[in-house]
């Protein structure tokens, strides 16, 4: 089949057909805003019982990576003894949160308490707009793109800050601080990562990014920027500030249970917990988006042959595959302390985040080389980022390797 | 009126609301703010006339913003920093004490 | 935009003053994506809010330690409101009967198509030198910022009593 | 009520006064006292430790315990001998085998009472599967205070479910287990049993391979761990510590060597010692004694003698040792777990005294957690290994 | 190479998450209510007391009130009161019974000492741990009724031992039997000779 037939073959266009369909119901001046309600309306209900499943699933493999079974005994609430292995633990979670007594503490500052989960879940739902979830599936196609993303990510700091400080408990105010510190620290390896992406593609907007990563040399190895020498080390760097970025696993400071009890989370109960928990995955969510569309190659299928499955199908698979490896890693790693957090993040990511972007240069001006030369470039590239990573790494890891011990005679 | 009156009578507001709290407050972190909010005024002036001006060229005024935002955002840093460190050494941050020059 | 200006201007409380402040600029860079400028509004959000405001914050909570009620209104500081509000509400008087009385030659209807890359290629070829500048003035000004408040910090505990 | 006005300093006792409270203190300007208290999730029962903080650095740290005090030791002078067995179990209810058999030796020095071979065989196989389980969890929860989520812990636990099985099948109970009694034994282990433990020592080693793998050589939990929590060999004999915190860094001085008492004389088996004395050496302790009771529980199995497991002469009831004072000691897991009994030819004991290794070595928390932050603090108390039911008795 | 330590980890935790699916010694979960561990046989819960038959609990109890289990007992948790009148018992000698038996299960902590220095056998280890009730004072002072099980449910949870107990139960009253004839026919013969000589006094 063409490619033509096959980017707009039924499947492909199937969510595009029913939403025109349904706005030429409404009179001329209203199209406009129904074509954008229904958008939004899509990308929430698609996102929330994604977010749904992602809890559930997160129990359940950090069960399962510790020899143990997740959730699985709630069923339906008619049908006794019917377990669905759990699927419907997330709608019992919500409702418990819902029903939960939300308790604000005297001395809170009532309005910011108040606020401070709100802006958090907008400004971490506003990031789905730019996201391309198939090949005409945009909900708004801006050509600054990433700087939306990262503008509208940069807001939930502020949010953190006033739940830290509305709460007026020591407690949840150190741990806002330690929060800021984190976010502030990660931003900008997470931005300086993503800058190669857009030396070579030449654009800020997402939908050409991924165009540009289509192609496959031989038919199976597809043209994603992952397997570019520049485009490996930006990939580990944007996960690990991404993963600083939304709180998780080897940097989940704020919410240290060992340490500051719960951050700054501490006096929030209820349905404003659950937000924060809901923001806190949104904000996994789209990061992970975004690394899949910048880096793993979008909409793309990975082989050509397998074209005819839809392209946001990918999308999702791709997702669930980066949630899956993030939940992997929280199983495994363990936490550090503020300071290495933050001398990480200066004296490491940073100065290799800024190779990498030299890195892409190279790679572009040495564009036109061809046969042979390309193993050399190839080589040159790898070098100029392999190297630095091993003498930083060693440096960072200046005092610390595993000891032998003498036994007593 | 055209919108462009509409948009400089705006930023003018802002500017003079800027100067006011500027003039009026004693702590200078607000003060800071003031000319934070005029500078952010002058901006405003600028996307104004790059929209409704006559011969709009394509990226004069949006390029200016930028660096207006870039300057802003230098001198709001170390505006800070001075605060800190003059709060740091008279331990409260009224302006008017803040007239002993000696370190 | 100018509610939230004027209030965060007037509030007693310097953390609801700060916050509402970060709302006027959050309001200001709505303005530019009315007027058609994405991509300075959301460098306008990127910047203020992301970062400046957490500055602010943090410059606002470093220096609450023993803080008299800020805002007691003493005959000066009142003397001095009452004559800054005076200048204040004269300027605008001026400011907008010039406007008003200015004229304005036809308006362009469409906003003027402007994409990131030619923003891009601007800034590199015209504007070339002074994106270098602005590169420098940045550092400079950030690495004096960070000094001065960290050396001020390793001076204190010597003269400490 | 601004956080951040400093309160009149009000006496430096544990006052009841809210968890968190900003104290002035002339020397560093504004202090923060946290108080991690006796619910706090990551002290390993009722502990709690009052820490004032200069920014993330700790300045003062103070240990408050008691809550668990069950006035253990004025019981024991009101029952018998056999009588207070059973509540040597519930002291360090991590492992029962080893507090029950040091009782039993203080009493039978008392008495002057002959344990016959097998139970004394017996003896140490229980020890050591008791220092198994103890170091086990103790590994378990450090790293659950480093911050996995309860990864490495459940497999831990696994780990020891298995042994906590074992005991429960012997002697009845998971960990409350009363096994040990004046002159040997209660219950003779069935064959069936023996070849249980057995096998669950062979491939006790899997085990640590794989924790091994998963956690010595990680990145993080060096940088978390090395150079935590120093603590110098002069000063811990001073402070009269013992156990593998005491070995960690770099004292020779293990009872089984030293004593000798039961038969460890006939096995031969290595005592690891650290060099630095941190955490990350703690840590490592406790992975090389698990091998190293892992080498001794095997070359049990192969000498364990047949015979009597209970000494003929030995009285159960109507048990009077004649008046004198004994002092009885062994190597527990967590350091010399000592009994020091006084009798008066009744059948109470007119004193009876704990040497409680986790509270002495508990006393050096505070020198060993100045300078490091709260997240450090938490480490170190964890790195310590203390029950609480040891430390209020 | 910095980031070796923490794959090695990462290989570990994705060997386990493998190895819970089919690797019975890695997934140790047992769903409580549904499926039940087995309890091993030396497994002890609160004590309990033997009666000979399940038919008549309170005519065959075992136990003759000697009170020894009550003065061992480290918490002091059992009361006993003796009966005013005998009984004969399974050898046919006249015992007393306790005519109260009660045990504070909310202080009995288990530890079988009773079981260990009670000379007739008479009290043993039961094997129920479901045994949460509402009420703090009532339901958890077992009087006699509710502690008293037949000799057949003892063999039922432990068997081993039961049947040793049982075996040298049995040998004990045969060596009754014969020394009590003996001291019949040594009796019969003393009186025979010396029809004045009291009779031997009775052997216990």
């Amino acid at each position: 089949m063409s490619a033509a037939a096959l980017t707009d073959s039924f499947l492909e266009r199937a969510p595009l057909a029913l939403r025109d369909w349904v706005v030429n119901f409404l009179p001329a001046p209203l199209q406009w805003l129904g074509h954008h309600l229904i958008t939004i309306i899509a990308v929430l209900a698609v996102f929330g019982t994604f977010f749904a499943f992602t809890t559930i699933a997160e129990r359940k493999l950090l069960a399962r990576l510790q020899n143990r079974l997740g959730p699985n005994r709630s069923g339906l609430p008619w049908i006794k003894g019917l377990t669905l292995f759990g699927l419907s633990q997330p709608f019992a979670d919500a409702i418990k949160t819902l029903t939960k007594e939300d308790i604000v503490p005297a001395a809170a500052d009532k309005c910011l308490h108040f606020l401070a989960p709100v802006i958090v879940v907008a400004f971490s739902l506003m990031t789905f707009a730019v996201l391309p979830f198939g090949r005409h599936l945009i909900p708004v196609e801006l050509d600054a793109a990433l700087l939306y993303f990262f503008a509208a990510g940069a807001a939930t700091e502020l949010a953190i800050f006033m739940a830290g400080w509305s709460s007026r408990n020591k407690y949840s105010l150190l741990a806002a601080m330690r929060a800021l510190a984190q976010l502030i620290s990660y931003e900008l390896p997470l931005i300086l990562s993503v800058v190669p992406i857009v030396l070579v593609t030449s654009t800020l907007s997402t939908q050409n990014i991924v165009l540009a990563q289509g192609g496959w040399t031989f038919g199976f190895l597809p043209h994603w920027f992952v397997f570019t020498p520049w485009g490996f080390p930006a990939f580990i760097i944007f996960l690990v500030a991404a993963l600083a970025e939304s709180n998780r696993s080897p940097f989940d400071l704020p919410e240290a249970e060992s340490e500051l009890i719960a951050g700054h989370l501490t006096e929030y109960s209820g349905f404003k917990y659950a937000l924060f928990f809901m923001a806190e995955y949104f904000g996994l969510t789209a990061l992970s988006g975004l690394g899949v569309t910048l880096f793993l190659g979008g909409w793309q299928a990975p082989i050509a042959a397998l074209q005819f499955i839809p392209s946001y199908a990918w999308f999702m698979l791709k997702l669930i595959g980066m949630l899956v490896f993030f939940i992997w890693i929280r199983g495994t790693l363990l936490r550090l302390r503020i300071d290495q957090l933050t001398r990480l993040a200066w004296q490491f990511l940073v100065p290799l985040a800024l190779l990498n972007v030299g890195n892409a240069a190279f790679w572009i001006l040495t564009a036109s080389w061809s046969g042979p030369l390309q193993l050399i470039r190839w080589a040159i590239s790898l070098a100029i980022i392999v190297i630095p990573f091993i003498l930083l790494g060693r440096t960072l890891t200046a005092g610390y390797a595993p000891r032998t011990y003498r036994y007593a005679p | 009126m055209t919108p462009l009156h509409l948009c400089l009578l705006i930023s003018s507001g802002l500017f003079c609301i800027g100067l006011t709290g500027a003039l009026a407050r004693s702590n200078t972190i607000l003060v800071l703010l003031g000319i934070e909010l005029m500078l952010n005024a002058a901006n405003l002036n600028f996307i104004a006339f790059w929209r409704f001006g006559p011969a709009p060229s394509p990226a004069n005024g949006m390029i200016f913003v930028l660096f207006a935002i870039a300057v802003a955002a230098a001198e709001a840093a170390v505006g800070l920093a001075l605060i800190i460190a003059v709060y740091r050494h008279q331990k409260n941050i009224r302006l008017q004490e803040a007239n002993t020059l000696r370190g | 935009m100018l509610g939230s200006a004027a209030a965060a201007m007037l509030l007693r409380n310097l953390i609801h003053s700060a916050l509402l402040l970060i709302l006027s600029w959050a309001s200001v860079a709505a303005f530019y994506l009315w007027a058609g400028a994405e991509f300075a509004a959301f460098a306008q959000i990127l910047v203020y809010v992301g970062a400046i405001s957490m500055v602010v914050l943090f410059a606002v909570l470093l220096t609450r330690q023993n803080q008299v009620a800020d805002v007691v209104i003493e005959p000066a500081s009142r003397k001095r409101a009452t004559t800054a509000l005076t200048v204040g509400a004269c300027l605008a008087g001026i400011l907008s009967a010039a406007v008003v009385a200015s004229r304005f030659p036809a308006a362009a209807v469409t906003a003027p198509a402007t994409t990131v890359k030619l923003i891009g290629l601007e800034l590199m070829e015209r504007h070339g030198a002074a994106l270098l500048i602005i590169g420098v003035i940045l550092t400079v000004a950030l690495i004096g910022a960070t000094l001065l408040a960290a050396t001020e910090a390793k001076r204190n505990p010597e003269d400490a009593p | 009520m601004n956080p951040f006005t400093p309160s009149a300093p009000t006496p430096f006792a544990s006052a009841p006064g809210p968890t968190v409270r900003a104290v002035h203190d002339e020397f560093h300007g504004d202090l923060l006292e946290v108080s991690m208290g006796p619910q706090h999730p990551s002290t390993h029962g009722v502990f709690r430790m009052v820490a004032t903080l200069d920014g993330e650095q700790l300045v003062k740290l103070k240990p408050v315990f008691g809550y668990l005090h069950r006035n253990h030791e004025k019981i024991a002078e009101n029952t018998t001998y056999l009588g207070s067995m059973p509540y040597t179990d519930r002291l360090d209810y991590l492992c029962s085998m080893s507090t029950n058999w040091a009782y039993a030796l203080a009493v039978e020095r008392l008495a002057g009472q002959a344990v016959p071979e097998r139970a004394q065989y017996l003896r140490i196989i229980m020890a050591e599967l008791t220092r198994l389980v103890n170091h086990s969890c103790l590994v378990g929860f450090l790293f659950n205070d480093l911050g996995t989520s309860f990864t490495p812990l459940l497999y831990a636990f696994r780990e020891r479910e298995k042994i906590i099985d074992l005991f429960e099948s012997l002697s009845g109970s998971r960990m409350m287990c009363n096994y040990q009694r004046f002159g040997g034994c209660r219950v003779d282990p069935t064959p069936e049993w023996l070849a249980a433990a057995q096998q669950l020592v062979d491939n006790f080693p899997r085990f640590l391979d794989e924790y091994e793998r998963m956690l010595t050589g990680n990145e993080i939990m060096l940088a978390r761990t090395q150079g935590v929590g120093r603590l110098d060999a002069t000063h811990a004999i001073n402070a009269g510590i013992t156990g593998p915190v005491l070995r960690a860094s770099g004292v020779d001085y293990d009872l089984r060597k030293v004593d000798a008492y039961g038969f460890y004389a006939q096995f031969d088996f290595r005592v690891p010692l650290g060099a630095h004395g941190d955490t990350y050496d703690r840590y490592m302790m406790r992975i090389l004694e698990m091998r190293e009771s892992v080498k001794i529980l095997q070359q049990a199995f192969k000498r364990l003698p047949a015979g009597p497991i209970m000494d003929p002469k030995a009285k159960l009831r109507g048990f009077r040792p004649k008046a004198g004072e004994a002092y009885g000691r062994l190597e527990g897991p967590k350091g010399e777990l000592g009994f020091f009994l006084i009798s008066d030819g009744s059948p109470n004991p007119y004193r009876y005294r704990v040497r409680p290794p986790s509270l002495i070595n508990l006393t050096l928390l505070e020198e060993m957690c100045l300078g490091h932050t709260i997240a450090d603090a938490v480490v170190i108390l964890g790195s310590i290994d203390i029950v609480l039911g040891e430390v209020d008795r | 190479m910095l980031g070796s330590g923490i794959i090695n980890g990462l290989i570990v935790t994705a060997k386990n998450f493998a190895g819970s699916y089919h690797d019975p010694e890695r997934m140790v979960t047992v769903e409580y209510p549904e499926q039940k561990t087995v309890l091993p046989e030396n497994y002890r819960n609160f004590p309990f007391l033997i009666t000979e038959n399940a038919t008549d609990p309170m005519g065959t109890l075992r136990c003759v009130a000697c009170q020894i289990c009550e003065k061992e007992c480290p918490p002091q948790c059992i009361i006993i009161e003796k009966s005013k009148d005998k009984k004969p018992d399974a050898t046919g000698k006249l015992q007393l019974y306790p005519a109260i038996f009660g045990i504070d299960t909310s202080v009995c902590m288990s530890c079988q000492i009773c079981v260990e220095v009670c000379p007739f056998d008479a009290i043993k280890m039961d094997k129920v741990f479901e045994i949460a009730t509402t009420d703090r004072f009532q339901d958890l002072f077992l009087d006699r009724e509710r502690l008293a099980k037949p000799n057949s449910y003892y063999h039922e949870i432990h068997p081993v031992e039961a049947a040793e107990v049982d075996g040298r139960l049995l040998a004990e009253r045969k060596a009754a039997e014969e020394k009590a004839k003996v001291a019949a026919a040594a009796k019969a013969a003393a009186a025979a000779a010396k029809p004045v000589v009291t009779p031997p006094p009775a052997t216990p």
